[in-house]
Formats: C-alpha cells, sequence, structure tokens
C-alpha cells in the first residue's frame, strides 16, 4: 500500500518535516496542498539552491527574479518585463491545447506586473521529422495552438526557434516567453498586504481540469500519462483578452493592492504567494469561488488548473469600483476571503475551517532544498572525442549545401511564422526570419530587439560552455539587429535532477550561464526550470533556453541579415 | 474628416487603424464601444481586425448583433461609409452588409504574410488614389479569408464594379481572388488584407495608406478616379 | 429538454477540413472512405419551456445566430 | 454507406466555445437556454466494404486520428 503523502508525491522526510512545522498531521486537504506545492515545478526543490549564481542585478534592473515577471528599464520612464515559461508536459498529450495554455500562463504573468503584453516568442523541440507522424502531428498541433491563442489575444508573436533531435521525440519542449511595456509608476506586485483588504477573484469559473498539473510537470512522462488526462486544459483565448483589458484598467484605478495570476497549482499557489509577499495570512472560503462543475470538494477548488483566472487584493472599501469595470468588459469577480494579520492561509467551506497551514511553509521559500551530488555521464569523454581529419571532405560541395539547407534544423522556418501573426499591434519593425525581432517603442525613439537561442547539442557534450555560446549567440543577433543587449529569462529544461549526471548537467549550465551574463552584463531578471523532461527511453539534450532583450536607443538604425545590394562589401568580423 | 473606429471585446487592430489616422494622416479619430449607440458626426466607421467575441461560432457571427451594430445599419443604409477590416469584413458579411462569406482558408492554415493585391476598381471611395490594374503589397494576417458567393452574385459584382481589389497569389481559396468588395452602392466596403499595417515608412511598407487616403479624398467632395 | 443542432455545409461551399481528413484517412490505408464532409454538433440542454414554443425559438436561433444561411444547413434532433 | 461521427469534449473539460455562444444566445434574450457544448459532426461516406468491416474501422479511425482521447468522445450512427 502507498502511503498517503506518496500519492501526493511526497517522500517520507518531507512529509516528517510537515508534521514537525504543523505540530500535528496534515488533514487529507492540507496534505495535498503539500502535495503540489512541493512538487518540482512549483517549489523549484531541486534548483533554487543554484540561483543565487545568477547575476540578478544591476542599474537597470527594477525587478528580478522572484515575482510574475522580471523588469528591466529601458529610459523614458518605460520598461520592459518578461518571462519565459514552459508546458512541456501538457504539449506532449495534446499539442494544441498544450502549447496554446502554455502561451496564455505567461501572458498572465505578464499583465499580473501591470505590464501591456507587445510580445511573444517561443521555443520548441522535437524528436526528428522525417517519416515521423507522430512528430509531424506534435509540430503542427503545438504551432496552431501557440497560433490559435496568440493570434486572437492579438498579441504578435515575434520569433522563437525550433530544433529538432530524437532525444526529444517522446518529450517534445515548448517554452513560450512573453514581453511587456510598462511604464516605472505603474509596477504592480503579487502581494497580499493590509488587513481587511479583500481578496477577489476574476475571470473563467474553476472546473476540474487540471487538477494536479504541477505534479503532472513533475514526473516522468510514461504510457500511463495519457491516462492523466484530466491535467490537460483547453485555453479560451478571448476569456483572457477580456481579463488582460479589465486588469489593466483596475490598475490604473489604484485600488488594487497586489495581483497573480491562477497558474501551475491554482488558487493555493496564488494565495500562499500572495500572503508571502505580503508578510501576512489569507482567509478564503471555497464555496465563494465560482464553478464550473458541481461537486467539487475543496481540495479540487483549491488545487484545479483552470485557465484564464486571476486573484485581486483589493483595497477594503473599493469592491464595487472593481466589480463595474470588470463588468464592463463582461466578466464576473467576487469577493473570496480577506487578508489578515497572523501568517496563515486559512481555508474556509462555507463556516467551517477546513485548512490551516502557515502560508509561507507551502511557497518555495519554506519548501525543502535540495543539493544532489553530481557527476559527468560517464561517457563524456567518449562523446567529446572527434577527429576532425577522420571526416571525409564532400565530394560535391554543392550537393551536400543543398541537402543541408533542406534539413529541417537550417530550413527557413517560414512555414512556422506564417501561421502566427507578427505584425498585429504595428510596432514590428524587423519580422521573424532575421537575427532578433525588433519592436519599435511607440512615442519615443526606441526600440528592442527579442530572441531566444539555445544549441542543445553544444550543452549535451558540454553544458557549461554550451549554456554560455547560448547567451552569446543571443547577444549576438541582438546586436547584428542594432541592439545592446540589457537583461535575461532563462528556460532551463533538464531530465531528472534526481541523477548524479542530471543534477551536474543543470549545475554546469547555470554556472555556465551566470558567467557569460556576468560578462555580457546582462542580469537574468526571470526564468523557469522545467526537469523530468525524460522517457523510459532517456533523457533530453539538457536545453537552457536564453531569451534576450536588447535596447535600441535609435530605431531608425537597425539592421537585417539579408544581402542588399550586389557590389556591397562583405566583410568577416571576428576571429 | 471624424473617423470612428468601433470596438468589439476581442477587437485587436483598433488601435493600429487608430494611429494611422491619428498620426500619420492628421484625422480626427475616435474609438466607439461596442455597447454604446452610434452617435452622429462620424464621416466614416472602421470596423476592424481581430477576434470578435472570440469569433468561437463563425468569424463576425455573434458582433453583428451588438449593439452598436444597429447604428452602424441604419448609418450605412443612409449612405455612410463603412469599413470592414478583416474581421471587421467577416461581421459585414455576418450583418448582410456585404454580400458573400468567408470561410476557412484552403490550406486550414492561418496566414500572416505580405501579399500582392491588384486594385480591380479605381472608381470607389476606396481606391480612388491607387491607378486601375496597380499592384500593391499589402499584409494580410486570417485564419477564414476564403470568400464564398454565388455565381449570380458574383457576375453582379462584376458587372457593377464591386470588386475592387483582387490576390495577385491567391493565399486562401478566395472565390475570384477576391480580396475587397463593396456594396453596389459602394458606400460600405470590406477587405481581408490590412492596409493599416502598410501605412508607415518605419514599418518598411506604405502601400496601404492611399487606402486611407483615397477616403479622405473622397470625402473632401473629390472625384473618383475612373 | 436536450437538443442536438446539427450545422453542415451547402453541398455547394467546399470543405477544405474534410477533404484534409479524408486525405489522411486514405494515407493510413483506409481505402474504403469516399467522402468525409466536417460539421457542427451543438448540443442545447433547454429548460422550463413548452416543446413547441422551443421549436420555435430553435429555428429562429439557428437562422439569426447558429448558422449563416449563405453557407450552412441545419436540422436538429430532440434528444429527451 | 453513409455515418456520421459525433465528436464532443469530455464533460470535464471546459467547453469555452460553448459557453461564448451560450452566452450569446442570452444576450438576444433566449433565457431558456441552460447550456451549450459544441462538438464536431464527422460525415463519412463508405464503400463496398461489409458493416462489420467497417464498424472496426471506424473505432480504429476515431481512436487514431478523428478524436483526440484525451479530451474528446465520440460516437457514431449509421444513416443508410
Ligand atoms: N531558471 C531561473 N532563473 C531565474 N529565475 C527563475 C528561474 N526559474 C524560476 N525563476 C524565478 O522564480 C520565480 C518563480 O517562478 P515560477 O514558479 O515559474 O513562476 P510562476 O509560478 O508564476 O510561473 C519567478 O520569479 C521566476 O522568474
Amino acid at each position: 500500500m502507498t502511503n498517503q503523502y506518496e500519492a501526493v508525491g511526497l517522500k517520507a522526510k518531507e512529509y516528517e518535516g510537515i508534521v514537525e512545522m504543523l505540530g500535528r498531521e496534515p488533514n487529507e486537504l492540507e496534505l495535498n496542498l503539500y502535495g503540489v506545492m512541493w512538487s518540482e515545478h512549483c517549489s523549484y526543490k531541486h534548483s533554487r539552491s543554484m540561483f543565487k549564481h545568477f547575476p540578478t542585478s544591476g542599474p537597470s534592473v527594477l525587478q528580478g527574479p522572484g515575482e510574475n515577471a522580471g523588469i528591466v528599464d529601458i529610459g523614458d520612464g518605460l520598461a520592459i518585463a518578461m518571462k519565459i515559461e514552459s508546458h512541456n508536459h501538457p504539449s506532449a498529450i495534446e499539442p494544441y491545447q498544450g502549447a496554446a495554455t502554455g502561451v496564455g500562463g505567461i501572458i498572465r504573468d505578464i499583465f499580473a506586473m501591470g505590464a501591456r503584453p507587445i510580445a511573444l516568442l517561443n521555443s520548441l523541440r522535437f524528436g526528428e521529422l522525417e517519416g515521423d507522424a507522430r512528430v509531424k502531428y506534435l509540430l503542427e498541433g503545438v504551432v496552431e495552438g501557440i497560433a490559435g491563442y496568440g493570434n486572437c489575444m492579438g498579441i504578435p508573436t515575434v520569433g522563437g526557434e525550433v530544433y529538432f533531435n530524437q532525444s526529444y521525440r517522446g518529450n517534445p519542449l515548448v517554452n513560450a516567453m512573453c514581453v511587456g511595456l510598462i511604464e516605472h509608476d505603474a509596477i504592480h506586485r503579487g502581494t497580499a498586504s493590509g488587513v481587511g483588504n479583500s481578496i477577489m477573484y476574476v475571470g473563467a469559473a474553476t472546473g476540474r481540469d487540471g487538477i494536479g498539473g504541477a505534479s503532472f510537470a513533475s514526473a516522468t512522462l510514461t504510457e500511463e500519462s495519457e491516462e492523466k488526462r484530466a491535467a490537460v486544459q483547453v485555453g479560451d483565448p478571448f476569456m483572457e483578452k477580456l481579463l488582460l483589458e479589465a486588469c489593466l484598467e483596475l490598475l490604473k484605478t489604484g485600488s488594487i493592492i497586489g495581483i497573480q495570476d491562477l497558474g501551475a497549482a491554482g488558487l493555493v499557489s496564488a494565495c500562499c504567494e500572495t500572503a508571502t509577499r505580503g508578510e501576512g495570512g489569507m482567509e478564503i472560503d471555497v464555496l465563494k469561488v465560482p464553478r464550473r462543475e458541481t461537486g467539487m470538494v475543496p481540495v479540487e477548488v483549491m488545487i484545479s488548473e483552470s485557465q484564464e483566472r486571476m486573484l485581486l487584493i483589493v483595497e477594503r472599501g473599493r469592491e464595487e469600483e472593481v466589480n463595474e469595470i470588470v463588468k464592463k468588459w463582461g466578466l464576473h469577480s467576487v469577493i473570496i476571503g480577506r487578508v489578515t494579520n497572523d501568517d496563515k492561509l486559512r481555508i474556509f467551506e462555507g463556516d467551517k475551517v477546513v485548512g490551516e497551514i502557515p502560508a509561507e511553509s507551502l511557497d518555495s521559500s519554506g519548501a525543502p532544498r535540495y543539493e544532489p551530488d553530481y557527476a559527468p555521464p560517464a561517457d563524456l569523454a567518449e562523446l567529446q572525442k572527434l577527429d576532425i581529419e577522420s571526416i571525409p571532405e564532400p565530394r560535391d560541395l554543392s550537393s551536400t549545401l543543398r541537402k543541408l539547407l533542406a534539413s529541417p534544423n537550417i530550413a527557413s522556418k517560414e512555414w512556422i511564422y506564417r501561421q502566427y501573426d507578427h505584425m498585429v499591434r504595428t510596432n514590428t519593425v524587423i519580422k521573424p526570419g532575421s537575427d532578433a525581432a525588433v519592436l519599435r517603442i511607440r512615442g519615443t525613439k526606441k526600440g528592442i530587439a527579442l530572441t531566444t537561442d539555445c544549441n542543445s547539442r553544444y550543452c549535451y557534450l558540454d553544458p557549461r560552455e554550451g549554456s554560455k555560446i547560448a547567451v552569446v549567440e543571443a547577444a549576438r543577433n541582438i546586436v547584428c539587429s542594432g541592439g545592446k543587449p540589457i537583461a535575461i529569462t532563462d528556460g532551463l529544461n533538464f531530465g531528472s535532477p534526481e541523477t548524479p549526471e542530471g543534477y551536474w548537467q543543470f549545475r554546469e549550465s547555470v554556472l555556465g550561464l551566470s558567467e557569460a551574463c556576468r560578462e555580457m552584463d546582462t542580469p537574468v531578471i526571470s526564468g523557469n526550470v522545467s526537469f523530468y523532461n525524460q522517457t523510459e527511453k532517456g533523457s533530453i539534450h539538457p536545453t537552457p533556453i536564453v531569451g534576450m532583450v536588447g535596447l535600441i536607443e535609435d530605431i531608425s538604425k537597425t539592421c537585417t541579415m539579408a544581402f542588399k545590394e550586389a557590389g556591397d562589401i562583405i566583410v568577416l568580423l571576428g576571429q | 474628416m471624424r473617423f470612428g473606429i468601433v470596438v468589439f471585446p476581442g477587437s485587436n487592430c483598433d488601435i493600429d487603424c487608430y494611429y494611422v489616422l491619428k498620426d500619420e494622416l492628421q484625422q480626427e479619430v475616435e474609438y466607439i464601444w461596442h455597447e454604446e449607440e452610434l452617435k452622429e458626426g462620424f464621416d466614416c466607421i472602421i470596423l476592424p481586425g481581430g477576434f470578435s467575441y472570440g469569433d468561437y461560432l463563425r468569424c463576425g457571427a455573434v458582433a453583428q448583433f451588438s449593439k452598436v451594430m444597429e447604428g452602424v445599419k441604419v448609418y450605412a443604409h443612409a449612405g455612410g461609409l463603412v469599413v470592414g477590416i478583416c474581421n471587421g469584413f467577416q461581421i459585414l458579411t455576418e450583418a448582410g452588409l456585404l454580400p458573400g462569406a468567408l470561410v476557412r482558408n484552403k490550406g486550414l492554415k492561418f496566414i500572416c504574410d505580405t501579399t500582392p493585391l491588384k486594385v480591380t476598381e479605381a472608381n470607389s471611395p476606396f481606391t480612388n488614389q491607387y491607378q486601375k490594374g496597380e499592384v500593391i503589397q499589402i499584409p494580410i494576417a486570417h485564419g477564414e479569408g476564403n470568400y464564398v458567393v454565388d455565381e449570380v452574385t458574383l457576375a453582379e459584382m462584376k458587372t457593377k464594379g464591386q470588386i475592387l481589389f483582387t490576390y495577385g497569389e491567391n493565399p486562401n481559396g478566395s472565390t475570384g481572388d477576391i480580396a475587397g468588395i463593396c456594396n453596389e452602392g459602394k458606400n460600405v466596403m470590406g477587405l481581408m488584407p490590412h492596409p493599416e499595417r502598410a501605412s508607415e515608412a518605419l514599418l518598411g511598407n506604405v502601400d496601404g495608406k492611399k487606402f486611407f487616403q483615397s477616403i479622405m479624398h473622397y470625402l473632401e467632395g473629390g472625384k473618383n478616379n475612373d | 429538454m436536450k437538443v442536438n443542432i446539427f450545422v453542415t455545409l451547402k453541398d455547394s461551399i467546399a470543405d477544405p477540413q474534410g477533404n484534409a481528413i479524408h486525405g489522411a484517412l486514405k494515407q493510413l490505408d483506409y481505402k474504403n472512405v469516399e467522402d468525409v464532409r466536417i460539421g457542427k454538433l451543438i448540443e442545447v440542454v433547454l429548460g422550463d419551456i413548452s416543446k413547441e414554443e422551443a421549436e420555435k425559438q430553435l429555428q429562429e436561433m439557428c437562422k439569426k445566430l447558429l448558422t449563416n444561411p449563405v453557407i450552412e444547413n441545419y436540422r436538429y434532433e430532440w434528444v429527451d
């Protein structure tokens, strides 16, 4: 018989820790909350201790890691908010909805800061295309899902990258990045403070969809995963568009103390994160939460990952004002609880208290931390061996060139970005297909350049050097477009951290990224970690995706990579 | 001139049109919320692109019933200029202000690209600054831009000069390569491509600017070009 | 009361989605498939209304909103 | 031989499309509408094959291509 705690994904040691902290056994609801919140996806328990290596501050960093998104100054009182997020496992099972809801989630992170989302990018990995119907199905579905959501939201998808390699066959990677524009004094945080202030819920009703999504993202994909179907959610971009406009309008009123999206681990995550940041507590009543399905029990309401929902902490007495604005956008808002002055997350079902836990203990700051043993893979030296001399020179260079150009990893990606509306909002000065995308910043002379990069083959052969290369490749792309690199967001996709090789790859990669970012003066302002990207057949190549933003002081001075005119001089720069 | 841009929930090219008219062409321009009644005094109403009401049933199907559309219909029947771009075109066909319907692209995919358009009729309030037969480059961005219409109506539209733009390289399977049409009265027009995305030098293309300039020219009492 | 509404494309309107699925089925070696057409199924639950009144409303809804008569036909079927 | 396949979202799966249409119908004052869910109708014409064999193939097609069992259910009905 499996223990109760094992059923929610906790280890014996972790369970003992909970009992000690509470001074009692947790009840079933509480245990489930720990289960999802201490999942790898929510708690970063295997990665957090490495984050200290990242350079995360600098004169232009207005918000580093730890919030819904990072924010970097671009002058003129304006700033850029950005973050990247993975949605790998859902996309492996339902590519369209998996990718779509990934985009939806990252957009919410950006407008939760008060920023207007202005661009989307993505980074995708699949198995080899040739003759593989399943991989083609995944690629088509993922691209359509990204397009479906972003296009409907009216946010241009301006860049991205895709690679095909067998290590991703059973476990594709779908990382979505969103970039927002914000005025310095409009920055909002996900904080619940001010005793008596109201906790309000806006957006879609809560259903049983996505229950256990965070744990699902924190486990190895198996045949059985197919059965974890409830973990797949359906996106509603129209609802999110309304939510976006409503939230941005609300934030202008000054009635909002804090705002947080309901993403992985749903309500419980949003509640304990905002309470922890506010250094207070919170009471909520699950009966007040709008529901889509009947018969839902408190734990289901607390951990559901239904999409397109936000939590607002509203100044007491101004709830009606919030209702009015929300209503204008065709949505509903309800008060589900209030901020308290103790440090507890107290959950009511009507009058009855059904759970009471120190908020901080659920949050990643209270979760366990692991620094596993690490060692390079035994076959690394073998892998790294390459005798250039042993490779014969191709006899027919033109046919070799043609073959190279036709290979999916090198070929034009127009088939993909033609499906993304990359021009809406008419700011896209350099469109997909060049080194980096460039957007003008309306009302200024400035622009920003955006790119995502990672060569995971390099990272497989040498995670530290490969990760450095990812940073400098991104920087070169920015520079070639006319920008000065100013910050990155990183999407760290790895196999299991619980094997010495897995953790070694992760560790090396973080050290490499840190070193390169320090050297390039591009602080890490946000990011995401996705572990357990593996199947029974093995782990993916380490894939630390770098999303970089660069600043262009004068938007009239940008450059694209195409040759312009016959007779122009070609210069090879560098060593 | 005073332009009104209707904002439906889910509209997302509203601001693009707004900036072109205001900043590039120095016109008076105002947003009109879908729940408002249409006020007096507009010289031209634009229904912008986007995904009104999510376009979940058929594109434009729900938007036709919004409050503002009652006024737009009256305005159109009285001869006022109404332009539907992309989703706006879909709304105008659903509302019965333009003939035909727009269905899923033949290739089933959403297409975002810049494509050659032929000005098939310069004698209209929307095309008078172009030359008949002129080929311009205009962006498209749609999943359901495949125009269908029965043969009788099509023949009539041809004789009456209602087909204003055709695709140079048909991207979506549209009947007769149709990209933009107007009604018989030539005061209501719909087009799938986005001239507002091609009206600014910084974005590398100004072929769409004459579309708006045509409307201005017409409103100023200028002659149509034939 | 539950009713299923079936919305189909008129025969004169091309159905690229149906064609694509037909093509895919052929590729999967389902050689006996001769034609595929895709329509919509709209399941509607109605409360507290006589069947007669319901029929009237349904017809209206279908003509007004649920279908576009330029391209689509519809029929419906009571489930209970 | 003709068969109609009905593909519907599982009950636990959100149906934003259905919700949006439900909302629109309410706004058009159809107050008796209590729920709307949207599915697909796939009309398939099969030639030259026994009904038995056809049933087998249909089930297979549905599972393999026509539906995603992660979020959808299907049933079918012979038309003739
Ligand atoms: N690899 C990383 N590098 C830097 N910051 C990270 C990384 N992974 C996560 N973070 C930061 O940790 C915080 C929590 O991330 P996450 O749990 O992904 O947020 P959310 O739950 O809102 O998606 C965020 O502020 C994020 O920017």
